[in-house]
């Protein structure tokens, strides 16, 4: 039937029925970064954000530095252990405000929910987003619901928006960190995005281990209490995980890094599903951890007030800011290696 | 984990790199046959740590790498048909066929999806008895025995809408075919040790004793590599050639008698062809004529396929140790894990791109600093 | 090739005439098939590959390598002084 | 196979298969109503907005009055006559905030796109974002992309949050409505929904009529410039339509409405795919229209001002506030008869 | 538009009016049939503009509350199987079987789609052909030769994979009973203008003579309405029971031909439930014996269904017009559309949804102040 | 019952043996099956239901109807004077 012309171009990624979206572009690594900055931002034409690529941009009103941020949340399942979509979409907005020294002042919150969802689920959703914005001390001031056919999306997605005010004292960037600032990691890697595979069709397994799903806007406050304008740069590592976050870091820059490997916190169910499903740590996705890169004088005190609360408690030293170079890493034996962006999704490998 | 975290033991790494820098007195060049070795190899920077002189060349030992062309195309092809839900381990999603990939296919519509196990696409065939499911089972001998308990299951189950497209390779006549090849530089193996759970190792001492290689059995984390290492070049060094087997705690002699027996039951060998090798005989397992009802090329007329690799692509080369990825024009330039020209670098545990994920490109990363 | 981890047998079970049981890898549960593992029972550590045991993992020969490793590390270690 | 079984309840909306959520809950009439009342409200809990539900909610930072707003955008077709789900996004979102009287500072875009989407889709929608945001001179400050599987989102959502700084001068709010004033409409009614209504499968028709989808946020100025805090509230009637718009409006303010039929502007081709379809032209949606609570003293200079606009110059009186009751249409021949919110979905007729 | 904005002129209306006081005597009860022209008289308010002492009750005339409740709970067990995809017109989605409707039954995955004409139910089927297609079949005489030229087009076509779910329903046999309730109070009938555009209205002249009632034929825009009143008492006042024509611009005395044809071949007479009535004997088509293969009764055997009514709802006195919605105690408290007891609140054409949409409840509107 | 509307034919054509037509309703174009209406051609109106032309408008009666209420209008004025 299919005869496949020996003649046809022979550079698969050229030919025209690639020219579509593919879910590796929503993955946080390098397809994503090529759809952003191929598609997404030239589209976007004079319109668009200049400079880096922040979790949350700054707004100057009538003198007030503000922030603002957004994420669309399209986890499945909706609920997991650790959390659900509810919670995911106020942390991750509060998380992505607080990465640029930003305290929550308000939410947005819109769902996108498909013709057939239980109402019981919807309702748990929404009380949900409104613990979790109570906890996080921010009022959800508006929303809206569209509801789409049955097929046209997948149970629910919820859209938040966040405004916040920036903390005096600090401007921490994506382009901030410079060569010697020592790299620190507020917690444990991998534990949300494990969790969330654990239920995936065909991988299914059964784990102890939980979303890190919180948001930080405490202990960034703490961070920058301790450290001041030396808190350089902060990301949390969410889709692409800490290499991702690394990367983008280093890029926005112009640095290099060198992480070691042994000083990674992997905590053991973590470390056992990147084992069978052939993946990397830290590439998986984070929701509750915060990688910071820090002037070396203040690292101390900044990693000393990390500790001191919950959230931080188990935050180490990763590594440290080259002068440039790509992402390394010092492997257990001792070599090095590029960490490099993940090219699309993580996909379980049989060998 | 236990079983796997002390063999990870940087201290004991350092002292087995001691040792080996003592036993050396000259260069030698081994492969390790297995991509997943190949895998620890280059991500941990083992080789970066050898002392000089001793060399690995990386060997033919990933399934993804070495499906042919032709069998992409046909899963392709399958997987294009209404009704049709086609499954395969995750790392053959994103392999170029001549035109597209699984994962492009899937972009555009097709129903292909990723299983853990063979036995998932069995569990799928049973909840959808409306649609066809086609595992595409591609794997050495460690996923024969999988891959032949899943054609068992279903006959069993008396499934009639579920099929595989086998593309399964052995790993001795691949290593005999390096040897054979004009300019084989390789002076001693390293057996996949997964693959000797299974077979055991009985195939491999007429293969030493022929070509008069040492062959040592080994293991997958970076204290079973450098102790595979260094008991190859010990036998280098002393002259011998035997096969040894440095995994014991997972590999017997005779490998396990089960698993060889459900292989023997649902497959017989074949001659094969290795995507950017070309056919060696006798390298294969297909399905016997007792399970041709599960033979998904004979369920699927899907035509005569022509298929042509990228010429610039030396992955023969590669493959058998011939060349590095560094000594390939396209490396790194027109060939990139994004664009990629030919297998080695699409799957992770391909030996280019393992090479280019590791940073092996513009800033070779140096050794202990 | 051939991604293989050492996990724990939990539990041993017939499912649809096929041996299986839960192997647990360090914290992490799933079900496998233990059809060409016929002697292994819980507590036994098992080789998975594709959700198969092909391999019981063998405790002395275990410690038996790694003994040797940590004897060369001794002697190194000896060598170097403390 | 099937037996009813006749002592089951008799009421079936009691029945707990219903308590699912249904297209006609994002309707924006009375299910959508009931599902934000009585779902998404209360499970916000302590979080939730107070007050009527505006288009946009007031935040005020460091004496700043700012507004926020979001909208999921879900439309199908992506591309239509008169615009996109891009500039819809933009214009949606303006508009929300325009209804407070506020003008737009900065706007986020968030998109889930499913897998397979043509990349030239995404691109040309994200140019007209770019190109809707510039006409409306707000920038995209920031924003946000998620790639879902193949069936899991039907080709691309896009949902926009905006930032506004409230115009000095006017304050006009759902609840502001007081009787005796004037209800002015921007525009002609019902050309977005049937522009997207004739392209549905079963219901396919030819039409001249294109979307209304515009920015008017420099209507609102010169309306408020004219009409000062006279201008009492504003709405831009988007789903469920002019009936939803004005509904929502009386309810919030405790006063009745009553409407002129006869003043209300329908093109001639929305009016007879209404015909066709058996649907009332003041339930189907618009995105480039408002309606206006007017104080009857500054009802002529507003309608003045909205006239010297392009977006406003068909403007007209279309009704007036009343002391309370219901909303109320004087139809054709002179009786009345009450304009209800609409109940869910609307649906073609056969009588 | 043309032929219809003509017929919506206030000031022609006004005229109407006053010549109707003008000839207006005594009071007179009038019962428009049809469901469309309930709609009409209730959404422009036209009923609380007439003279007093001129009623108008409503009639049984809307396809969608007559519908009886085992078609729908035919519809919706068969649009629960597998591989179906049930369509209708989009007023059929809401109307609650005796535990939910379609609507709500999409929303729990069944493929159930709206169409604007049953020709779109055939198209689908045929773009389909691995999906049965179901056309619930419901309509007066107006809608049969649509329905009928549904079946005949997919008997030329050769589809196999569309049926109909008939539940076709007549109106003259209605009006007879309507006539012959013991407390009928009806005098004069406004009959259904597209109707009898389709049937013409020689049906009507033994109906008009044997129970002594003036039958106009009348169209759907206020003045038709107005005109069809009018005329309606002129007669009540002269004394005269005739069948006269108001909707001379599109119907005539035998209708239209090769509608009616079309109905005789696909359709024949049956008695027919009417939901909230009863059966009515020879009141409903059935198809014949040629196209039994399109029956979707024969197609699926969804078994026998047993349904019983809201034991609140007096549908059946609001359809024949025994009562009006404000007689009955759950309107408006109850059943409301949100919560609809009974057929006639379901559709926006039914009296109680026409009577609660247009406010008739809390505060009722006064005419023209 | 019944919605009907009318609208005028722009166009006939024949579509898999049935006779169809383009009918246009103030500005909206909709396909139309036009096979009970053998005799309408283009120019005529149309009463239109469910995808059907089930009767051609008789623009005379359609007139005389008019000319009868708009006497009525006429007579009613003159009667209230201007
Ligand atoms: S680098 Fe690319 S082109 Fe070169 S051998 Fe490897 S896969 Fe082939
Ligand atoms: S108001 Fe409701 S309960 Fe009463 S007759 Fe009408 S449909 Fe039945
Ligand atoms: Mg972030
Ligand atoms: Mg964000
Ligand atoms: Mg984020
Ligand atoms: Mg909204
Ligand atoms: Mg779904
Ligand atoms: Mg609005
Ligand atoms: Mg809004
Ligand atoms: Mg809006
Ligand atoms: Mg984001
Ligand atoms: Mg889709």
């Amino acid at each position: 039937m299919t005869i496949v012309d020996p003649a046809a171009g022979s550079c698969p990624v050229l030919l025209p029925e690639s020219e579509r979206v593919l879910l590796g572009h929503g993955s946080g690594g390098r397809l994503s970064a090529e759809l952003i900055s191929e598609v997404l931002l030239p589209g976007l034409g004079p319109a668009a954000p200049g400079g880096p690529l922040e979790d949350a941009a700054l707004v100057t009103v009538g003198g007030c530095e503000l922030l603002l941020s957004t994420d669309a949340y399209v986890v499945d399942p909706l609920f997991f252990p650790g959390g659900d979509i509810g919670a995911l979409a106020v942390h991750g907005t509060v998380n992505d405000l607080a990465m640029r020294a930003g305290l929550p002042v308000a939410l947005t919150v819109a769902y996108v929910v498909e013709e057939g969802l239980p109402l019981t689920d919807l309702r748990r959703v929404a009380a949900s987003v409104g613990a979790a914005a109570a906890a996080a001390g921010v009022p959800v001031v508006t929303g809206d619901t569209k509801v789409v056919g049955r097929g046209a999306a997948d149970r629910l997605f919820v859209i938040t928006a966040g405004l916040g005010r920036r903390l005096p004292g600090a401007a921490p960037t994506a382009a901030g960190a410079r060569p010697g600032d020592v790299v620190l990691l507020s917690g444990p890697i991998g534990c949300h995005g494990v969790t969330v595979l654990s239920t995936r069709e065909g991988l299914g397994f059964e784990s102890d281990v939980a979303s890190d799903s919180k948001p930080l806007h405490r202990l960034v406050a703490d961070m920058i209490a301790a450290g001041g304008t030396g808190v350089h740069a902060l990301r949390d590592p969410t889709r692409g995980g800490l290499a991702a976050a690394v990367n983008e870091i280093a890029a926005a820059s112009g640095v290099g890094v060198e992480l070691v490997e042994a000083a990674l916190p992997v905590p053991e169910p973590v470390r056992a599903a990147c084992e069978m499903l052939g993946i990397d740590p830290a590439y998986v996705a984070n929701e509750g951890c915060l990688v910071a890169f820090v002037a070396p004088e203040r690292a101390d005190a900044v990693l000393t007030a990390m500790r001191a609360r919950p959230e931080g408690a188990a935050a180490v030293r990763i590594g440290a800011v080259t002068d440039g170079g790509p992402v390394l890493v010092r492997t257990m034996v001792g070599a090095r290696r590029v960490l490099d962006l993940p090219l699309g999704e993580q996909l379980p490998r049989i060998c | 984990m236990r079983y796997l975290d002390e063999y990870r033991d940087p201290v004991l790494a350092r002292a087995l790199l001691s040792e080996l820098g003592r036993v050396v007195t000259r260069p030698w060049t081994l492969m390790e046959v297995c991509g997943g070795q190949t895998h620890t190899i280059v991500r941990q920077g083992i080789d970066e740590l050898l002392p000089d002189g001793v060399r690995m060349i990386h060997g033919p030992g990933c399934p993804v790498c070495v499906t042919p062309l032709e069998v992409l195309d046909r899963a392709m092809a399958i997987a294009q048909r209404p009704g049709t839900i086609l499954t395969s381990f995750g790392d053959m999603l994103r392999v170029p066929g001549s035109r597209t990939d699984l994962l492009a296919l899937r972009a555009r519509g097709a129903d292909v999806r990723v299983v853990y196990s063979p036995m998932d696409a069995v569990a799928l065939a049973r909840r959808t008895p409306d649609r066809q499911v086609v595992f595409l089972a591609v794997g050495f001998e460690t996923t024969a025995p999988a891959n032949a308990m899943a054609v068992l299951h279903a006959a069993a189950l008396g499934l009639t809408n579920f099929t595989v497209l086998v593309s399964h390779v052995l790993v001795p006549p691949a290593m005999t075919a390096v040897l054979r090849a004009p300019d084989c530089r390789v002076q001693a193996f390293l057996a996949a040790g997964h693959v000797c759970a299974v077979m055991g190792w009985t195939e491999y001492e007429p293969i030493a004793a022929e070509h008069r290689v040492p062959i040592v059995v080994t293991g997958f984390e970076p204290l079973d590599l450098l102790e595979g290492i260094l008991m190859a070049v010990r036998q280098l060094e002393q002259g011998r050639h035997e096969v040894e087997n440095q995994y014991a705690r997972a590999v017997r002699r005779d490998g396990n008698q089960a698993a060889r027996q459900a292989i023997s039951r649902v497959f017989r060998v074949t001659d094969r062809a290795w995507r950017g090798i070309g056919t060696i005989p006798g390298s294969g397992l297909t399905l016997t004529d007792e399970f041709a009802a599960f033979d998904a090329r004979r369920r699927f007329d899907v035509g005569h396929l022509l298929v042509r690799e990228h010429p610039d692509c030396v992955a023969g080369d590669i493959l058998t140790g011939a060349r590095t990825p560094l000594d390939c024009a396209a490396y790194g330039t027109a060939c990139t894990p994004r664009t990629p020209l030919g297998a080695p670098m699409v799957s992770a545990e391909g030996t280019c791109a393992a090479y280019y994920t590791a940073g092996r490109r513009a800033v070779p990363p140096t050794g202990v600093s | 090739m051939c991604l293989g981890i050492p996990g724990r047998i939990t539990e041993v079970e017939r499912c649809d005439g096929l041996r299986t049981g839960t192997v647990d890898f360090g914290g992490v549960r799933k079900q496998v098939c233990l059809a060409y593992t016929p002697d292994a029972g819980p507590g036994d550590y098992v080789i998975v590959h594709v959700g198969f045991a092909i391999s019981v993992v063998d405790p002395d020969e275990a410690a038996r390598t790694l003994a040797v490793l940590r004897a060369m590390d001794g002697v190194l270690e000896q060598e170097l002084g403390p």
